[in-house]
């Protein structure tokens, strides 16, 4: 127990440390930057050891900390389970930030003052590992408010841009419209419970009216939405991560979305034990379309950090089609078949924090070498930057759920969760719906690639299209560091899945009160590291029902009788072994095999970047194709020199309409702004009327209380 | 061992039948062309030729232009050694996943895609471009008859899928399986490039989506390209095959059933094939942009197979 | 014995504290030159806060003290306010020091003003001190009128129009507003003496004792006339209207001690009557200081969100707060009374240092538009740091004090299953939260104006920030044992102790 | 006791002093205004000395030398050195008409009588009239500073919700506490001074004491 309260202490103190001094430093810049990330990265790494060990260690740690007599001010902590593993994806996570920033935030030097941003930096790691950590709903709300704030300061530090200015804002707003429901929520639990105890609420939380669980899930769904960036809740998300710094972003992406999928399980699946089976159908639903709509949206961006920033909202949609699927199977009460979409959800949680935050650095990496965000002023840059091109291709692929990297594995677990909906009990309009939804996951996973074949196609490969990207360079060693820990974590999960599901299974045993199935979905059985679902007997068998899954009857790998089995080490191999002999063979076979490099054919004409596809004409025809959903409006202006044939030049824009704010933001802030500048004249200056309204609620005073 | 012995043949016979596959195909067309057309072993030959050629790299091009043929090839060579070909009881059936399959595809795809961006020529950006946005809308025409088979089988496993379906009989040809089976053999078409989606056999510009992204390589490296997509065209025909009419597979591990697999399997590959060349000569390629219709169609298709297949059931 | 001593020694001390403003501002109109006076200034204001400091402990320690026939009574409510007075009041004298030697270098006033200006703090805080240690209702009452009177030469003190404006309005509507406060005492007067049958009866500690058998038709006119003469000073909307106006045009030190202390002082008035009134008529006071308390919230929302100018944003703000701290007490739960009261420090501490903040940026802009400050942050790294980081802690985001009293007050509205009214508050709060933000980010981010220079903190405002901001801090995370013992007791006492 | 006996006297000062309230509202000469202050004042004044009398309270005597001294001597003696320093004799012009305002008076009137006739009528021995008589006066103060523009006229709408409170006073209790009493006397004397600085500062800023002109501060 020592060991675990002094390794926690020492996250703590180790980030503390870190911003302490970085402020303190402020004036010798350098040293501030290095002190501030050395730390953090220590603090990281001890937060790892922490976290995976106190999962091994099915450790629960608990801090008392009350101060006063109110019962808000009670900073105590539990840490269980899903607080290590949460902990665990912090850490990871922000482990490699730390160290890409060590060199990264030289950069800023002159620019920020890098001292207060290390301050913050590492202050916002603290706010999400004590949030995760909370025992309270205080606790829990007071590092939520203080990460939202934090990260809006990070995100405001190039405060002198306006559009920067509008973002933050923006963000900042919507952050604290969502906590308002978020409180709401933990009142309501306060006023039944008389506590703020996550622990009492989770004790009497099923036992609450049907209504009031209801009113609660739906002030949590709103709440952690905004922050989770689902749509339509998700327009400050493609604003704010791109106005931060790179390593900023990729914590605020890749982690603190990460932190509303905590507090949305922590309360409808620990707390409220799940509901009835609409509340998992709205969760699936509003996964599906944020996942649709963000990738697609994603698809249309050419500013990088915009283009992620997109991303994330669509892999928060998978990870919430995941926890969708759970909450409708709990609601069934199939728990342990629960166990299994949860598993998916969480585990995209750690997949998609890791490649999403090594895609953020390639993105730093990328501006910290050509000074752009911009997709259409690149090109080219595998050649001169090498190794951040092949960390963001690893990433590319990963978030692309292709095999053998991690997100195809989680995307894989989502996909059986799915179809696992096809042979539940329940309506059959739910039943069509699973492999629906299914068939959704996998446009979206196409889509998907399609936005990465551009981002890292367009970035990276052909002539470079401009001056800075000709003239770039690799990135120093602490960010290719930084960048190859995410990469080699992206592998390594994808190869060794067992190993995070192993992480997991208290987790979700402990959230779902069952008696964990994980363990055998996750295995280190024949050669390779495989999933299995097992024991799932589906509709065709005729019992129509999920069984409960059987650990030990699946023995042999054999195929009969598991719902589907991974082996993604497999798969590894085979394709290592087939490339290796498809290249030995096509070595020795044939004459050919003499290489000539010479230009790109170009029906006998000069090649030059500006003829190269551009990222807008790469999604010109997914533009098209789903015109209906983007509304894409185009300008073309033309200067001739003789009309109408010879144009000398032309000048397209491209766009798609920013739908939800125009339809839906833009006019509610307009009725509300345009009713606040009305409610004016109540104070127009005039005395005489001044003196009336006191005469007027005097007299509706002695009226009205008679 | 056994079992290694057998994966290895299914592989083997794929790669011997792929490039059958497309002469027969050419062949057939031919003949409905009035023409009398190459010889089915043309592909081959061409395939032969390659070989011999020096091979053109472009300057501008990187690392990802050379891999790109290795690493398509070898996804269609581990999707091989994962698809029940003439039995459902190779070594790779345990973790034949119809989902992993679906992705190694893509990955394939995915370097495809990149690889034609490399040159920075205009026709393999247009070709990659075009790739990535019909692919994306045929996915879930693909993915959706697949699903509603593994759901009718409880699991996703395809030696699982096929075997359910050869064990039922013919009892399983109900209109749902069939409108699944027209739903995928649309996306097929898709997959595939064929017409009225691409024309595999044009390298005009304008319309050229799969061979745009080829039009940079040359020698050696085309050639493993070129067997890589008639390896992916024979894969997607043996799941449309085996899923749906998996009769003749061998369910168990003798002689006997192993060569009558084989050769069902020959005709059922070849017989799609003969089909798809129909289809090409009595259709002209669509414009572009109404791909997605009928894409959108197959869709639609599927999900009428997926919610009849659950009416039928109850 | 030591009890008797030690009574005579604390009627002694609040003789002291109320006789000390008063040489102060005589010291300072004698004061030769600006050295006496900036030195008068100082060590008057350390002595002052330090005497009421003392005074406040003492009460807190042993109990309510009654004195000099009963015209002094200190009780841990007055004892709590006299802390804040203190507290504020000092940390307003120095920042005077820094703001008027500022505004007597830009000659927007002349020296000989400056004596003024010292001897009218002085009096305004000893009529403040006056009404809360007051033990009589009609005593009271003299004392809150005196506030106006001290406090409205100070609004219209730099004798612009728009200054004199503001000190107009805010003379005649307080004046106005508070006859019906004088009404209302003279309504519970008669109730009082008809039950007692004598004249003359006012004092606390009897009106208390007889607070059940009065007539409660007469206790709810006096209740009436109270909360809404009271209640214009307190600026409970629709009364506020010269809230704004004042607050924007005193000079700065000036508006954070009106909304820091005054307001204060002036709901303390309500809750005397609340208290007494509360006794024989239950929830009628409560629910109107509910009622009152979010109306005030709900009017300040469409002007924080539309606000041109950075002081009456912060008017509007405290209009807000002093609705909150209302509708808090109208609450009525212990939990809310404890989050009503933590609020009103709170607030008096992160108010005053906004108004700080505020000075200094406006001083240095020369300006009070919000269109025309930009880049606060940049120009001014203490300053401009201060505005932002306060306008973020009123607007009640942690780890500033605010969220937490705010929470509290939210918790406890939950509890009593009032979700209607927390309801609202929680929403009113949020939006206006944002409007603040949205302002402040607009003054303090972006690029200075090319004529700004940039310019440090002096070292009086420096140490002001320090001293109000770590309090702000610490009250966020952690309320130390003898806060929270001192906030029981004054929870006990509106719980209908004494 | 023997307050019987005066009733009579004390009804009819109440009733000359609400008609100086009229007669406040129908005048537009400053110099009148002040001179009705002033008579006001003395009615107040006797009428504490009756109410004294009546009950033998000493406290009455004080409070009427008070009123004597500050109402009917320094406030009026202010107002008029404001009004002779700024130089208005006349009003402006009131949002009101002369025959809307004595209307509207008349119906506060009433309704006072009606608002607060029940309150004093449990027969405590105190002057039924004053109550009712009194809230008349404040509202009528209130409506003098609501309708009138000019800044002095303010103040004297001030006066005449002061002089209510004080009949309150007298009605109900026979005055407040001495101490209170000589609180509240100080306050007005400072208040009165206090807006009269103001009022010459106003005048000297904006060359004028209408109140119109103030209304640079809004939203």
């Amino acid at each position: 127990m020592l060991f675990y309260q002094s390794a926690f202490y020492l996250v703590i103190g180790l980030l503390v440390l870190g911003g302490l001094f970085s402020l303190a430093a402020r004036s010798r810049a350098r040293l501030s930057v290095a002190l501030a990330y050395a730390l953090s990265t220590a603090g990281s790494l001890a937060g790892i050891i922490f976290g995976v060990s106190a999962l091994m260690g099915r450790v629960t740690l608990d801090v008392n900390l009350q101060s006063a007599s109110i019962p808000a001010l009670d900073f105590s902590l539990h840490l269980d389970a899903l607080s290590a593993f949460f902990i665990v994806v912090i850490s990871t996570i922000s482990l490699a930030v730390s160290v890409f920033s060590i060199t990264y935030m030289k950069e800023y030097i002159g620019k920020y003052d890098v001292g207060v941003v290390g301050l913050l930096y590492n202050f916002f790691i603290l706010a999400m590992i004590l949030l995760v950590s909370g025992g309270t709903s205080f606790v829990f709300l007071f590092c939520w408010e203080l990460m939202s704030l934090i990260s809006y300061f990070l995100v405001v530090s190039d405060h002198r841009d306006a559009k920067v200015r509008q973002a933050g804002f923006i963000y900042i707003v919507m952050t604290h419209i969502g906590t308002l429901f978020i409180i709401a929520a933990f009142l309501l639990l306060y006023r039944e419970t008389g506590s703020f105890s996550f622990a009492k609420a989770a004790a009497l939380g099923p036992t609450l009216a049907p209504a009031l669980k209801t009113g609660i899930f739906l002030l949590v769904t709103l709440g952690f939405g905004t922050k989770a960036g689902i749509i339509p809740l998700h327009i400050w998300l493609p604003k704010a991560h791109p106005a931060a710094p790179s390593n900023v972003s990729a914590l605020m992406s890749g982690v603190m979305l990460k932190t509303a999928i905590y507090g949305f399980v922590r309360v409808v699946v620990q707390i409220l034990g799940g509901g009835p089976v609409w509340w998992g159908v709205l969760v699936l639903a509003l996964g599906a379309v944020s996942a649709l709509l963000g990738v697609m949206y994603a698809l249309m961006e050419h500013d990088i950090k915009r283009l992620l920033a997109y991303h994330s909202v669509e892999n928060i949609g998978i990870i919430l089609m995941g926890i969708g699927a759970a909450l409708i199977f709990m609601g069934y009460g199939l728990p342990q078949v629960g166990m299994i979409a949860l598993a998916a959800g969480l585990f995209h949680v750690f997949n998609h924090a890791v490649f999403k935050a090594l895609l953020f650095l390639g993105a730093g990496a990328i501006h910290y070498a050509t000074g752009t965000r911009d997709v259409e002023k690149m090109g080219g840059l595998l050649r001169r930057m090498p190794w951040t091109g092949f960390f963001f291709l690893i990433g590319s692929v990963s978030i692309s759920a292709l095999p053998p990297f991690n997100g195809f594995v989680s995307e894989w677990l989502t996909f059986q969760s799915l179809l696992m909906l096809g042979s539940a009990p329940g309506s059959t309009a739910l039943k069509i719906a699973g492999p629906v939804f299914a068939a959704s996951l996998a446009l979206t996973g196409a889509l998907a690639a399609a936005c990465f074949v551009k981002a890292f196609g367009i970035q990276f490969l052909a002539q470079p299209r401009s001056a800075a990207a000709a003239g770039a360079e690799e990135v120093p060693a602490s960010m290719r560091v930084g960048m190859a820990v995410l990469a080699v974590i992206s592998f390594v999960v994808g190869v060794f899945p067992a190993s995070i599901i192993r992480l997991l299974s208290p987790v979700i045993a402990a959230l779902v009160g069952a008696e964990s199935v994980l363990p055998a979905l996750g295995s280190y059985r024949w050669l390779s590291v495989s999933l299995r679902l097992d024991g799932f007997s589906g509709a065709g068998a005729g019992a129509g029902a999920v069984g409960a899954a059987t650990t030990g009857a699946a023995a042999a790998p054999s195929a009969i009788g598991s719902v589907g089995a991974l082996s993604p080490l497999l798969v590894l191999g085979l394709l290592v072994i087939a490339i290796a002999l498809i290249y030995l063979i096509a070595k020795r076979v044939g004459r050919g095999g003499t290489v000539r490099v010479d230009e790109t054919w170009n029906c006998g004409m000069e090649l030059t970047p500006q003829m190269e596809y551009t990222a807008t004409s790469f999604s010109k025809p997914i533009r098209i194709i789903f015109r209906r959903i983007l509304f894409p409006t185009r300008e073309v202006e033309k200067e001739y020199l003789l009309k109408p044939y010879f144009t000398s030049r032309i000048v397209y824009k491209g766009a798609i309409k920013p739908v939800f704010e125009d339809r839906v933001y833009r006019p509610l802030t307009g009725i509300f702004l345009k009713f606040s500048a009305k409610m004016r004249f109540l104070q127009s200056g005039s005395i005489h009327l001044y003196v009336g309204y006191i005469f007027v609620t005097l007299v509706v005073l002695l009226i009205f209380t008679r | 061992m056994l079992k290694a012995v057998l994966t290895l043949y299914q592989v083997l016979l794929l790669m011997a039948a792929a490039p059958l596959l497309v002469g027969v195909i050419k062949k057939t067309k031919a003949f409905f062309q009035g023409r009398r057309g190459p010889g089915i072993f043309q592909p081959c030959y061409d395939l032969a030729k390659y070989m011999n050629k020096e091979s053109v790299v472009s300057e501008h091009a990187s690392w990802i232009f050379r891999v790109t043929p290795y690493v398509y090839l070898g996804s269609m060579l581990v999707i091989s050694f994962l698809v029940p070909v003439v039995t459902t009881g190779g070594s790779g059936a345990f973790t034949g996943d119809v989902i992993l399959i679906i992705y190694l595809l893509a990955l394939a795809r995915f370097f495809l895609a990149i690889a034609g961006l490399d040159a920075g020529s205009s026709f393999g950006g247009m070709a990659s471009s075009r790739e990535a946005a019909l692919s994306s809308i045929a996915e879930p025409a693909l993915v959706l008859p697949l699903f509603t088979m593994a759901l009718a089988a409880g699991t996703t496993n395809l030696a699982a899928m096929v075997g359910r379906v050869a064990q039922e009989g013919f009892s399983v040809l109900t209109p749902a399986h069939l409108m699944s089976l027209g739903a995928l053999f649309v996306a097929a078409i898709a997959e595939t490039g064929r017409i009225p989606v691409d024309n595999p056999d044009t390298h005009l510009e304008l319309t050229m989506i799969h061979e745009g992204m080829l039009l940079e390589y040359s020698g050696k490296p085309l050639a493993l390209l070129t067997l890589g997509a008639a390896l992916k065209q024979i894969l997607i025909f043996t799941l449309l095959a085996n899923v749906f009419f998996p009769w003749g597979i061998a369910l168990e591990l003798n002689l006997g059933s192993l060569v009558l697999g084989t050769l069902v399997f020959l005709l059922k590959v070849f017989l799609v094939g003969i089909i798809m060349a129909v289809i090409e000569t009595s259709m002209a390629k669509m414009r572009l942009f109404k791909v997605p219709d009928l894409l959108t169609g197959s869709f639609l298709l599927g999900l009428l197979g997926l919610i009849t297949a659950f009416l039928l059931r109850g | 014995m030591t009890l008797v001593l030690s009574r005579t020694l604390l009627a002694g001390i609040s003789l002291a504290l109320l006789s000390l403003p008063l040489l102060i501002a005589l010291l300072s109109i004698l004061a030769k030159d600006k050295k006496t006076l900036t030195f008068i200034n100082a060590v008057g204001g350390v002595v002052l806060a330090g005497t009421g400091l003392i005074l406040a402990g003492w009460v807190f320690g042993t109990g309510p003290l009654a004195g000099l026939r009963g015209f002094i009574y200190i009780d841990a409510l007055s004892a709590f306010i006299i802390s804040i007075i203190a507290v504020v009041g000092l940390t307003s004298a120095l920042y005077s020091i820094a703001y008027t030697g500022r505004e007597l270098a830009q000659g927007e006033i002349s020296p000989r003003r400056l004596h003024w200006y010292y001897f009218w703090f002085y009096i305004f805080i000893f009529t403040m001190l006056a009404v809360v240690m007051a033990g009589n209702l009609g005593i009271m009452w003299v004392a809150i009128e005196g506030t106006t009177l001290a406090s409205a030469l100070l609004v219209g003190f730099y004798e612009k129009k728009t200054s004199l404006e503001a000190a107009w309005k805010y003379i005649i509507i307080c004046t106005v507003g508070i006859i019906f406060a004088l009404f209302g005492t003279i309504l519970l007067h008669y109730a009082a003496v008809s039950v007692t049958g004598e004249g003359g009866s006012l004092d606390w500690p009897s009106l208390v004792a007889q607070a059940g058998r009065l007539n409660p038709k007469l206790l709810k006119l006096a209740f009436i006339f109270a909360l809404v003469g009271y209640g214009t000073k307190v600026g409970l909307a629709p009364m506020h209207t010269w809230l704004p106006d004042a607050h924007s045009q005193a000079p700065s030190p000036v508006s954070a001690m009106l909304s820091g202390v005054l307001l204060n002082c002036a709901l303390y008035g309500i809750l005397r009557f609340h208290l007494i009134v509360s006794k024989s008529l239950g929830a009628f006071s409560f629910n109107l200081l509910l009622v009152f308390g979010l109306i005030s919230i709900a009017v300040a929302l469409p002007f924080i969100m539309v606000q041109h100018d950075l002081k009456r944003l912060f008017a509007y703000s405290s209009i807000e707060h002093m609705g909150i701290i209302a509708a808090a007490i109208g609450l009525g739960s212990p939990l809310a009374l404890y989050g009503a009261f933590l609020h009103m420090l709170n607030h008096a501490l992160t108010k005053s240092f906004l108004f700080f903040a505020a000075g200094n940026v406006t001083q240095h802009y020369r300006t009070k538009k919000i269109g025309k400050i930009k880049g606060a942050i940049s120009a001014m790294p203490v300053s401009g740091t201060a505005l932002f980081l306060g306008a973020f802690a009123i607007g009640g985001a942690p780890p500033f004090g605010i969220f937490t009293s705010e929470f509290t007050i939210l918790s406890a509205g939950f509890a009593e299953g009032r979700y209607g009214a927390a309801g609202l508050m929680l929403v009113l709060i949020t939006l206006i939260f944002a409007g603040i933000v949205y302002t402040a980010a607009k003054v303090a981010l972006g690029a200075p104006p090319g004529r700004i220079k940039k310019a440090l903190a002096d070292r009086w405002s420096l140490a002001v920030f320090a001293f109000t901001f770590a309090p702000m801090l610490v009250m966020g995370v952690y309320i130390p044992p003898f806060m929270d013992g001192i906030l029981r007791q004054v929870v006990a006492v509106m719980a209908g102790g004494n | 006791m023997a307050l019987g006996n005066y009733l009579g006297a004390v009804n009819f000062l109440i009733t000359l002093i609400l008609g100086t309230c009229f007669a406040v509202l129908g005048s537009r000469r400053m110099e009148t205004v002040i001179k009705l202050a002033v008579a006001q004042a003395l009615l107040l004044a006797g009428l504490s000395i009756v109410l004294g009398w009546a009950t033998g309270i000493g406290e009455m005597y004080v409070a009427a030398l008070l009123t004597l001294a500050v109402k009917a001597g320094v406030i009026p003696y202010i107002l008029t050195k404001v009004v002779r320093g700024v130089g208005v004799s006349r009003e402006v012009n009131s949002y009101v008409s002369l025959k809307m305002s004595f209307l509207i008076a008349g119906a506060l009137v009433i309704v006072s009588y009606l608002a607060t006739g029940q309150i004093v009528g449990r027969g405590s021995g105190l002057v039924h009239e004053a109550l009712p008589a009194a809230v008349a006066m404040i509202l009528m103060g209130l409506f003098v500073i609501m309708t009138r523009k000019l800044a002095v006229m303010q103040i004297t709408g001030f006066l005449l919700m002061e002089n209510g409170i004080s009949l309150a006073g007298l009605g109900t209790t026979n005055g407040m506490p001495l101490v209170v009493e000589l609180g509240i006397f100080l306050d007005i004397l400072i208040g009165v001074l206090i807006m009269g600085v103001l009022a010459f500062r106003i005048n000297r800023t904006f060359d004028t004491l209408d109140t119109e002109n103030l209304r640079n501060l809004r939203g």
